[in-house]
C-alpha cells in the first residue's frame, strides 16, 4: 500500500479539524477537533516508521497518545470549571482577554 | 590566577541579592558594607595595576557560547580602572548620603522630592538593592574585554536603574522611568544589530570571535565599517547622552531621588562615553575618524545647548542633569579630538564629572529633603540658616563650572587645549559653554542659598548637614580638591592606555608645537 | 516479487477512506456534540484499522482502549455536565470567519500535501526486521520505550500525575462558606416556605407505571395531571419528557372499559380525571383529546 | 634679547612654596574647623601673610644679595599635569618681579588683615571672612609666583574665587549676592580669553613655562603673537577691569570695605597688569597687540576719572580711580620695554596709596554708620584726625604732589606716554588732572566744610588696631616712591626686558612740567566748585548734563552689557527651552504618540475570540509554511 495515501489522508483529517478548530463554537467540538489532530498526526507518525522501517515513529506516536490524555484530562477539567462559572459552553463567550 | 575582576563585579551584586532576606536599617547596613568591602577591593585592584604594562590586565578568559564566539572575558585597562575606582568610590557614598532617603514615605507622608504626597513603591532594601545591582552591572561593564558581555551588561543596567526610578522617584516617576526605559532600549536595539554585523564579520574572517583582542585585528571595509560604527555610536550618544538624544536625561534625574540621580548620571551614563573610546575608537578607527565633524559639531552643540538650558532650569534636579549634557558634551569633544590630552582630559573628566555631579546632587537633595521642594523659587537664603550645606552646594557648584582647583578644571583643560592644537576653532566655540557653566552655577547658587532667607526656608532648615550627610559630602569634596592639585596618580593610569589606543588603533599622533624650537 | 494486485491493507484502507472522511466531517459538522462524539468514536477505529494494517498492532490496541475508551468515554461524561443545552445554531457570528477559516484550512491542507507529501519518495522499507529485531512489535516498542525513550517515559509518568492532580485541582471546588448544618437547613428550607411557597419537603419521584419506570417519567399526581418536578430539569430541557397524555392513556382506557359498571354502581365511582379548574400554574396541563391515545400504538 | 637664566631653587627658595601654604592651609583650617576657631582664628589668619612677608623679605634679601643674571630662581615642585608632550608643572618662580609682587601682597595684606580684627570685630562671620582673605593671599601669591601660565591661571581663579567669596560675603543681601555673581561672571568672560591663549601657547610651544614661552615667543608669526598678546589682553581686562570689562568692579564695592581694599585696589585688579608684563615677550612681538593694551589703557583710565567725578558713594569715586589709575598701568605696560618698570611702579605705589584711602574710607564709614554717600560727611577732619592726616597723604600721593609716590610714577607714565605717541600722552595727562579734580571734590566732601551727617551720627575716631595700618599705608604713600624711583627700573629691567630710561628724582623733564600745572589746574577747579562757602546739597541734585548722567550711571556699562548681552541671552535661553520641549522632546513625543496611535488600532485585532485568534495562527503558519517551500524551490 502507498504510503503517499495514508499521508494525503492524515492531511485531508488535519485539515478538516482545523477547519472545526476555527468556525465551530462549542467547546468541546472544538477540542474533539483537536484530538482528531492528534490523531491526523498519528497516522502520519505511524506512516513515517513503516516507511523507513524503524519504531520511532511508533514510539512518537505513542507519546502523542499519552500526552494527549493527559491533555484531555486538564482540558475538560479547565472546561467544568468555566462551565460551573459561566454556565456557558461557547468559545465565544470567554472573551475577556482582549484590548 | 585570582579571578579580582569576577569578584569584584560579583560582590555588590551578592550584596543586592542579599537584600532579599533583610529589611530596613539592617538592610542598609548589609548593603554599605558590601559596597565598602567593593571599593576596597577596588583599591587593591588600582594598587596592582601596572601602568607600564600595555594591554588588558587581571585578565580574565573563558569561552562561553561557542558558536558566536561570545566570551566571558575580563581585563582592565586605565581607563576601565579609572571608571570602576568611580562607581566603587561613589556608591558608598549614595548609600550614605541616602540613609534616610528610602525610608521618608510612610503611606501618605508627603514627602518625596517634589513635596507631593507619592510614596515609594518599595522599602529601603530594595533600593539599596538596585544601586547594589547597578554598581554590580557598571562594573562588569567597564571591565568587560568582549563585544557581547559588554553589551549584555550595557542593556541589563538599565533595569536596575528603571527600577531606581520608577519604584523612588517623584509624582511624575512612571513618565521618567518609562521614557528613561525606551530611550536606552532604543539605543541597545541599534547597537545590537551593530554587534550582530560585527559578529558576521568576524565569523566571516575565521573562527567567530567577540574578543576585542581579535577584533581590532579586523579589516572591515569602508562601508561596513561607518555602518558598525553609526550603530554602536547611536547607543553610546544615547546613553552619554549627546544632543539630539538627551531628552530622558532632565526628566529622568528630575524624577530620580538624588542616590538614584547620581547612580545614573554619575556612573551609568560613562558607559557611553567609555565606551566611545574603548569601542568606537578602538574598533573602527577610520569610520571615528570619518564621523569626527559631525560627532564634535553634536558635542559642541550639547555643550551650549545643555549649558543655556540649565540656566533656564526652574528645578535643581532639572539644572543638574542639563549641567550633565553640558559636560557629556566636552567629554566627546575631548574624545574625538584624539590627541593624547584631550583624551586623557576626556577620561579624567568622566571621573570628574561623576565626582562633581555626585557632589551637587547630593548638596541640592540635602536641601530639597530639607524643603520638601525642587523648586528653585522655593529656595533663598539658605546660607544664613545652614552655611555648610550650602558651603557645600556652593563647591558643587564651583565644581560643575571647573574652577581651577578642582580636579574638573584640570580635565576641562586638557580637553579643551587638546581639543586646541587639532582644531582651534572648535575649540574656541567649546570654550564659551565655560562662560556659561559661571552663570549657570552662579545663578543656581545665588537663588537657592543668597539673599534673606525666605520665611519657608527659615522655618525648615533648622538643621545643617547631620554626621551621615557630612560622611557622604566630604570624602567627595577632598577628592576632587585633592585631584585638582596633584591629578597625576590619575593621569598616570589613563595616559598610557589612551596614549595607546590613539596611536595603535587610530593611528595618530599629537601635533608638534607649531612654533617650532618653542617646545622642550 | 510480485506485488498482488489488491492488499488486505488497501482493502481496508480503501473502504475505511469515505468512513473516515465523513465520520471528521460529522464531528465538525454535527450540531449536538454528542453526535460529533460518536462520528470522531468512528474516525478513531478506522484509524486503529490503520495502524494494524501498517505494521503497528500495539498502536492499534492503544488506540481502541486509550483514545476510543478512554478519551471519549471522558468527552461523553463531560458532555452530560455541560453539553445538554449546548446544542449551538450553525449561524457564524464574527465577520468573514468562516470563509476566511475555509480558506485558511484549504491553505494549510495544499502546504501539507505539498511540504509533507513530498518527503515520501520510493518504496516504504516496511517493519518486518524492525519488529523481528526483538521479536515481535510490542517487543521492539517495549525495548525502545525502557531503553533509549525512558526518561521521555519517565516524564510522561510526571506529566500524568500532574495532569491528573491538575484536574482534580480544576474540578475541586473550595468552599467558601461554612458547610451549613441540617438545622440550619431545614430552619432555611422553612422560612422560604413562609415566604414563597416553596414546598419544604422532598421532591416527589419519578413516576413508576407498568410499562413506564424510567427517571423520564414524571409521577402522576392524584388529580391526573403530572408532577413537573419529579423529572430532571436536564432531561426536561432536553425534551425527553415522556408525554403525559400517553401515561394517562391506559387509565382512560381502563376507566371507559368500565364505564358501565360505574353507571350501575355509582357508589363506586371514581372522581373525574378530568384537571380541577384551579390547576396550579406550574402544573403541566396533559392534553386529552380523544385521538391521540388511538395514535400510540 | 636674551632668555634670562633661570636657575634651580636651592636653600631658602625651596621653601618658598611655604609663601603660599602657610596662607592655604590656615584658610583650610579656619573653614573645616568651624565654630571652635572662632576666639582665635583672626589671629592666626592674620599671622599666616605676615609670615609670609617674612618669609619672601628673606627671599628679597637673597636676591639682592644675587648677581644680575641669577636672581631667576626656579622651584619645581611636582607635575601637574604630565601628559604626551605636555609637562605642565606646578612650579614656582622667584624673580625681581615675583618677589615685589610677593612683597606688595604680603605687607598690604599683612596690614588690611590687622585692619580688619578691628573693622570686623562685631561681625558673627568674622572667622569666614578671615579664611576668605587667607585664601585669597594664598592664590594670589600662586598668580604671582608660579612658573608657567597654567598655575597662574590656578591662581588668577583662586582670587576669582575669592573675590566672589569675599564681595558676596554679606550674603543676605541680594545686591551683594548679584554684585558678587556678576564679577565672577564677567571675569570668566576674561577667563575664556585666558584659557584660549593658554591652550595657543600648548599649541604653539607644546609648553606653558615662561621660561619656554618667552624661548619660543621669537618663532611666532605676527599673527600668532596678535591674537595671542590679544587673548591675553582679554583676560587682563577682565580681571583689571579694564574697558570693556569693567562693569563689576564698581558693584564690588558691596564687599566689606578691607577686600575693596586688599582685592578691588591694591592687589587683585593689578593682575592684569601683571600678567601683560610677565608676557612682554609675546607683546614684543606684536605692535599691533601692544597698541591695543595702551589704548585699553587710556580709555580706562578716562573712563575710570569720568565716572569718578560723578559718583557721591565715597567707595565708588575710589574704585573709579582703581579703574583710571590700572588704566595707567595698562597704558604703560602698552608702551613696551620702556614702560613696563613704571607700569610695576607705578602698580606698588597704588597698591600703597589705594589700599590707605579705602582703609580711610573704612575708617569714615566706622565712624558714621556704614554710610557711603559722600553728601551725608562733611568736616570729618575734627572728628577723625589720624584717618584725615593719612587719607590726605594718600590724596597728595595720588594726585602727583610733587616727591610723593604718585608723582614720580606717573610723571614717568605720561612721560613715555608721549615718547609713544602724542595722543595718548595728552590723554594720559588730562587723565592726571581730572585725578586732581574728582580726588579733591572726595577730600572736600569728606573732610571739609559743613557737616552734614544724619542726626544720631556721632563720629569717632577709629581704635589703634584701625589706625595702625593706617599710619604704615601713609609711610608707604609718602616714601614709596622716593624709595624705588632710582632703583626699581634697574631692578625690573632684566625680568621684564625692560629698558626704562629712569631717571633720577630731580630729573626734570619736560612733560614732569607741564604734568604739574595740569594737576594744579584739575585741583583748584574742584576747589572753586566745591570749596570754602559752597552748600553741597544732601541730596543728589538732579542733573542734565549727559557728562554728569553718564558718570552717575557707570558710563551705560550695565545698559550696553544688558542690552547686547543679557536680554539677547535670556531670549535665547527661552528660545532654546522652548525650541527643546516643543521641537526635539516634542518630536519624540510625536514619534511616540504615533507608535500609541497604531497600536491603539492594532490591538483591536486582538479581540478576544480564540477562533480569530486561531484563524490568524494557521494563516500565519500557512504563510509562514509557503515561504519556507517557495524558499526551498527557489
Amino acid at each position: 500500500m502507498d504510503p503517499q495515501a495514508y499521508i494525503v489522508m492524515s492531511a485531508i483529517l488535519f485539515s478538516i479539524a482545523l477547519l472545526g478548530v476555527m468556525i465551530r463554537r462549542n467547546v468541546l467540538i472544538v477540542f474533539m477537533c483537536i484530538e482528531l489532530m492528534l490523531n491526523a498526526s498519528n497516522l502520519a507518525l505511524v506512516t513515517f516508521s513503516r516507511m523507513h522501517g524503524s519504531l520511532d515513529g511508533q514510539i512518537a506516536a505513542f507519546f502523542v497518545m499519552v500526552v494527549a490524555a493527559a491533555e484531555v484530562v486538564v482540558g475538560l477539567a479547565i472546561i467544568v470549571t468555566i462551565y460551573r462559572t459561566r454556565r456557558s459552553a461557547s468559545v465565544d463567550d470567554a472573551n475577556l482577554l482582549k484590548f | 590566577m585570582f579571578p579580582w575582576l569576577t569578584i569584584l563585579g560579583l560582590l555588590p551584586l551578592i550584596g543586592g541579592l542579599a537584600m532579599i532576606f533583610v529589611r530596613g536599617t539592617a538592610a542598609k547596613q548589609v548593603g554599605l558594607a558590601f559596597s565598602l568591602v567593593t571599593l576596597v577591593l577596588a583599591i587593591i585592584v588600582a594598587f596592582t595595576y601596572n601602568t607600564g604594562t600595555k594591554g588588558f590586565q587581571l585578565a580574565e578568559q573563558a569561552t562561553w557560547i561557542k558558536a558566536i564566539g561570545a566570551h566571558y572575558a575580563l581585563g582592565l585597562d586605565g581607563i576601565g580602572l579609572t571608571l570602576v575606582l568611580l562607581t566603587a568610590f561613589l556608591t558608598p557614598v549614595v548609600l550614605i548620603a541616602s540613609w534616610n532617603d528610602p525610608d521618608l514615605p510612610k503611606p501618605g507622608e508627603p514627602v518625596s522630592p517634589d513635596g507631593t504626597a507619592v510614596t515609594h513603591r518599595w522599602g529601603a532594601h530594595a533600593f539599596v538593592g538596585l544601586i547594589l545591582a547597578t554598581e554590580g552591572f557598571a562594573l562588569f561593564a567597564f571591565t568587560a574585554t568582549d563585544v557581547f558581555l559588554f553589551y549584555l551588561f550595557f542593556e541589563v543596567i538599565l533595569f536596575p536603574m528603571y527600577f531606581l526610578i520608577g519604584g523612588f522617584g517623584g509624582a511624575r516617576r512612571a513618565y521618567a522611568a518609562g521614557k528613561f526605559l525606551l530611550f536606552g532600549l532604543f539605543g541597545g536595539f541599534v547597537m545590537l544589530a551593530a554587534v550582530i554585523g560585527l559578529g558576521i564579520v568576524s565569523a566571516q574572517h575565521g573562527a567567530p570571535s567577540y574578543l576585542l583582542t581579535d577584533l581590532t585585528q579586523l579589516h572591515l571595509s569602508t562601508n561596513v565599517e561607518r555602518w558598525l560604527f553609526v550603530g554602536f555610536m547611536i547607543a553610546f550618544a544615547i546613553k552619554a547622552p549627546m544632543v539630539p538624544f538627551h531628552t530622558w536625561l532632565p526628566d529622568s534625574v528630575e524624577q530620580s531621588t538624588p542616590g538614584g540621580a547620581v547612580m545614573l548620571a554619575g556612573v551609568m551614563d560613562k558607559l557611553g562615553t567609555f565606551a566611545m573610546i574603548r569601542f568606537c575608537l578602538q574598533l573602527f578607527p577610520d569610520a571615528s575618524k570619518w564621523a569626527t565633524p559631525v560627532v564634535m559639531v553634536l558635542a559642541i552643540i550639547s555643550i551650549i545647548y545643555g549649558a543655556l538650558m540649565a540656566i533656564g532650569s526652574k528645578d535643581l534636579h532639572r539644572l543638574i542633569g542639563w549641567t550633565s549634557v553640558s559636560h557629556f558634551g566636552f567629554i566627546v569633544l575631548g574624545i574625538f579630538a584624539f590627541t593624547t590630552q584631550s583624551a586623557s582630559g576626556a577620561t579624567f573628566y568622566m571621573l570628574n564629572h561623576g565626582l562633581s555631579t555626585a557632589a551637587l546632587f547630593l548638596a541640592a537633595g540635602f536641601m530639597i529633603k530639607r524643603r520638601g521642594s525642587r523648586d528653585i523659587s522655593d529656595f533663598g537664603g539658605v546660607v544664613k540658616a545652614t552655611p555648610l550645606l550650602a558651603g557645600l552646594l556652593l563647591f558643587g557648584a564651583l565644581s560643575a563650572l571647573a574652577l581651577p582647583g578642582m580636579s574638573s578644571f584640570i580635565s576641562e583643560f586638557m580637553v579643551l587645549a587638546g581639543t586646541f592644537s587639532r582644531h582651534p576653532i572648535y575649540a574656541v566655540v567649546a570654550t564659551i559653554g565655560i562662560v556659561l557653566a559661571a552663570l549657570y552655577a552662579l545663578i543656581m547658587y545665588q537663588r537657592t542659598a543668597t539673599g534673606v532667607p525666605t520665611a519657608a526656608v527659615t522655618e525648615k532648615f533648622t538643621v545643617d548637614l547631620s554626621g551621615k550627610e557630612r560622611l557622604a559630602l566630604i570624602p567627595v569634596a577632598l577628592v576632587i580638591l585633592v585631584l585638582g592639585f596633584f591629578p597625576k596618580p590619575i593621569l598616570s593610569i589613563i595616559n598610557p592606555t589612551v596614549s595607546d589606543t590613539l596611536t595603535q588603533h587610530v593611528g595618530l599622533t599629537d601635533p608638534q608645537p607649531h612654533a617650532s624650537e618653542g617646545g622642550r | 516479487m510480485i506485488v498482488p494486485l489488491v492488499t488486505g491493507a488497501s482493502f481496508a484502507f480503501w473502504m475505511l477512506m469515505p468512513v473516515m472522511i465523513l465520520g471528521a466531517l460529522g464531528t465538525i459538522l454535527a450540531r449536538k456534540p454528542v453526535h460529533s462524539a460518536l462520528s470522531l468514536a468512528a474516525v478513531m477505529v478506522s484509524l486503529a484499522v490503520q495502524y494494524a494494517a501498517q505494521q503497528a498492532p500495539f498502536l492499534f490496541a492503544v488506540q481502541i482502549i486509550v483514545y476510543t475508551g478512554a478519551i471519549l468515554m471522558l468527552f461523553l461524561f463531560v458532555m452530560m455536565i455541560v453539553g445538554v443545552d449546548t446544542s449551538e445554531s450553525l449561524v457564524e457570528t464574527i465577520k468573514g470567519q468562516r470563509v476566511l477559516a475555509i480558506l485558511a484550512a484549504l491553505g494549510f491542507f495544499i502546504l501539507l500535501i505539498f511540504a509533507v507529501g513530498n518527503a515520501l519518495v520510493g518504496r516504504p522499507t516496511g517493519l518486518a526486521q524492525a519488529n523481528n529485531a526483538n521479536g515481535g512489535n510490542v517487543q521492539g516498542l517495549a525495548a525502545l520505550i525502557f531503553g533509549r525513550y525512558v526518561v521521555a517515559f519517565e516524564a510522561t509518568s510526571a506529566l500524568l500525575i500532574t495532569a491528573a492532580l491538575g484536574a482534580m485541582v480544576l474540578a475541586h471546588r473550595e468552599r467558601t462558606r461554612k458547610k451549613k448544618t441540617q438545622a440550619e437547613l431545614v430552619t432555611e428550607r422553612l422560612r422560604k416556605y413562609a415566604e414563597t411557597g416553596a414546598h419544604p419537603g422532598a421532591l416527589p419521584p419519578p413516576g413508576v407505571y407498568a410499562r413506564h419506570n424510567a427517571v423520564d417519567t414524571p409521577a402522576l399526581l392524584a388529580n391526573g395531571e403530572i408532577a413537573e418536578v419529579s423529572v430532571s430539569s436536564t432531561l426536561r430541557q432536553r425534551g425527553s419528557v415522556q408525554n403525559p397524555a400517553d401515561l394517562i392513556a391506559p387509565t382512560k382506557q381502563t376507566v371507559q372499559a368500565i364505564a358501565p359498571d360505574r353507571a350501575e354502581n355509582p357508589a363506586t365511582a371514581v372522581a373525574s380525571y378530568v384537571p380541577h379548574p384551579a390547576t396550579p400554574a406550574r402544573g403541566i396541563q396533559p392534553e386529552l383529546e380523544p385521538g391521540e391515545s388511538e395514535e400510540e400504538n | 634679547m636674551t632668555p634670562l637664566e633661570v636657575t634651580q631653587a636651592t636653600g631658602l627658595f625651596s621653601l618658598s612654596w611655604l609663601l603660599i601654604a602657610i596662607p592655604g592651609v590656615i584658610a583650610a583650617l579656619l573653614l573645616v574647623a568651624g565654630k571652635v576657631s572662632n576666639p582665635w582664628g583672626h589671629i592666626l589668619a592674620t599671622l599666616a601673610p605676615i609670615a609670609s612677608f617674612v618669609l619672601a623679605l628673606l627671599l628679597f634679601l637673597q636676591l639682592l644679595g644675587r648677581g644680575v643674571g641669577d636672581r631667576s630662581v626656579n622651584l619645581k615642585l611636582y607635575d601637574w599635569i604630565a601628559v604626551g608632550n605636555w609637562h605642565i608643572e606646578a612650579g614656582l618662580q622667584i624673580d625681581q618681579l615675583s618677589i615685589i609682587f610677593a612683597l606688595l601682597i604680603t605687607s598690604v595684606g599683612s596690614l588690611i588683615h590687622i585692619y580688619s580684627i578691628g573693622y570686623m570685630a562685631h561681625d558673627p562671620n568674622r572667622r569666614r571672612f578671615f579664611a576668605y582673605l587667607n585664601l585669597f593671599i594664598a592664590a594670589m601669591l600662586l598668580l604671582v609666583l608660579a612658573n608657567n601660565y597654567f598655575a597662574l591661571f590656578v591662581g588668577w581663579e583662586g582670587v576669582g574665587l575669592a573675590s566672589y567669596l569675599l564681595i558676596g560675603f554679606w550674603q543676605d543681601r541680594p545686591t551683594a549676592a548679584t554684585a558678587a555673581k556678576k564679577a565672577f561672571v564677567v571675569n570668566r568672560v576674561g577667563d575664556l580669553g585666558m584659557s584660549v591663549g593658554i591652550a595657543f601657547m600648548l599649541y604653539l610651544f607644546g609648553s606653558v613655562q615662561f621660561s619656554d614661552v618667552n624661548a619660543g615667543a621669537a618663532n611666532m608669526t605676527f599673527t600668532q603673537a596678535t591674537i595671542l598678546g590679544l587673548l591675553l589682553l582679554l583676560g587682563a581686562c577682565g580681571k583689571s577691569a579694564q574697558v570693556p570689562l569693567q562693569s563689576w568692579l564698581l558693584d564690588a564695592m558691596e564687599g566689606p570695605t578691607p577686600v575693596s581694599a586688599l582685592i578691588h585696589a591694591a592687589t587683585m585688579v593689578t593682575a592684569g597688569v601683571y600678567l601683560i608684563v610677565r608676557s612682554h615677550a609675546i607683546f614684543a612681538q606684536t605692535e599691533t597687540a601692544a597698541l591695543v593694551v595702551s589704548i585699553i589703557g587710556t580709555v580706562t583710565l578716562l573712563a575710570g576719572a569720568w565716572i569718578g567725578c560723578s559718583k557721591d558713594d565715597i567707595k565708588k569715586v575710589l574704585a573709579g580711580s582703581t579703574m583710571s589709575q590700572i588704566g595707567y598701568m595698562m597704558l604703560a605696560a602698552g608702551i613696551g620695554p620702556a614702560g613696563y618698570a613704571f607700569a610695576i611702579f607705578h602698580l606698588v605705589n597704588h597698591g600703597f596709596f589705594k589700599a590707605n584711602m579705602f582703609l580711610g574710607a573704612g575708617s569714615v564709614m566706622h565712624a558714621t554708620d556704614d554710610d557711603v554717600n559722600m553728601r551725608h560727611y562733611g568736616a570729618l577732619r575734627k572728628a577723625l584726625p589720624i584717618t584725615f592726616v593719612t587719607f590726605g597723604m594718600g590724596y597728595l600721593a595720588i594726585i602727583g604732589f610733587p616727591f610723593l609716590s604718585g608723582y614720580f610714577s606717573k610723571d614717568h607714565i605720561v612721560e613715555a606716554a608721549f615718547d609713544r605717541s602724542w595722543i595718548l600722552g595728552v590723554l594720559a595727562l588730562i587723565g592726571a588732572g581730572v585725578t586732581a579734580f574728582y580726588m579733591t571734590r572726595l577730600m572736600i566732601m569728606t573732610w571739609f566744610g559743613r557737616d552734614r551727617y544724619a542726626d544720631g551720627v556721632h563720629p569717632h575716631e577709629s581704635p589703634l588696631i584701625m589706625t595702625v595700618p593706617l599710619i604704615l599705608l601713609a609711610i608707604g604713600s609718602v616714601f614709596a616712591g622716593l624709595l624705588l624711583n632710582d632703583w626699581i627700573g634697574g631692578w625690573l629691567d632684566p625680568a621684564v626686558g625692560g629698558q626704562s630710561g629712569h631717571s633720577g628724582i630731580f630729573d626734570f623733564s619736560l612733560i614732569g612740567g607741564i604734568t604739574l600745572p595740569v594737576v594744579a589746574i584739575g585741583v583748584v577747579i574742584a576747589i572753586l566748585i566745591f570749596g570754602r562757602g559752597r552748600q553741597i546739597p544732601v541730596e543728589q541734585p538732579a542733573s542734565r548734563s549727559p557728562f554728569t548722567l553718564a558718570g552717575r550711571n557707570d558710563l551705560y556699562g550695565d545698559a550696553i552689557n544688558e542690552a547686547v548681552f543679557m536680554r539677547p541671552g535670556i531670549g535665547l535661553v527661552e528660545g532654546v527651552t522652548k525650541t527643546d520641549t516643543g521641537g526635539v522632546d516634542g518630536a519624540i513625543l510625536g514619534v511616540s504618540g504615533i507608535i500609541a496611535g497604531v497600536g491603539a488600532r492594532l490591538r483591536r485585532w486582538q479581540s478576544g475570540f480564540v477562533r480569530s485568534y486561531a484563524l490568524t495562527m494557521i494563516a500565519g503558519a500557512f504563510l509562514v509554511g509557503i515561504v519556507v517551500v517557495l524558499g526551498r524551490l527557489a
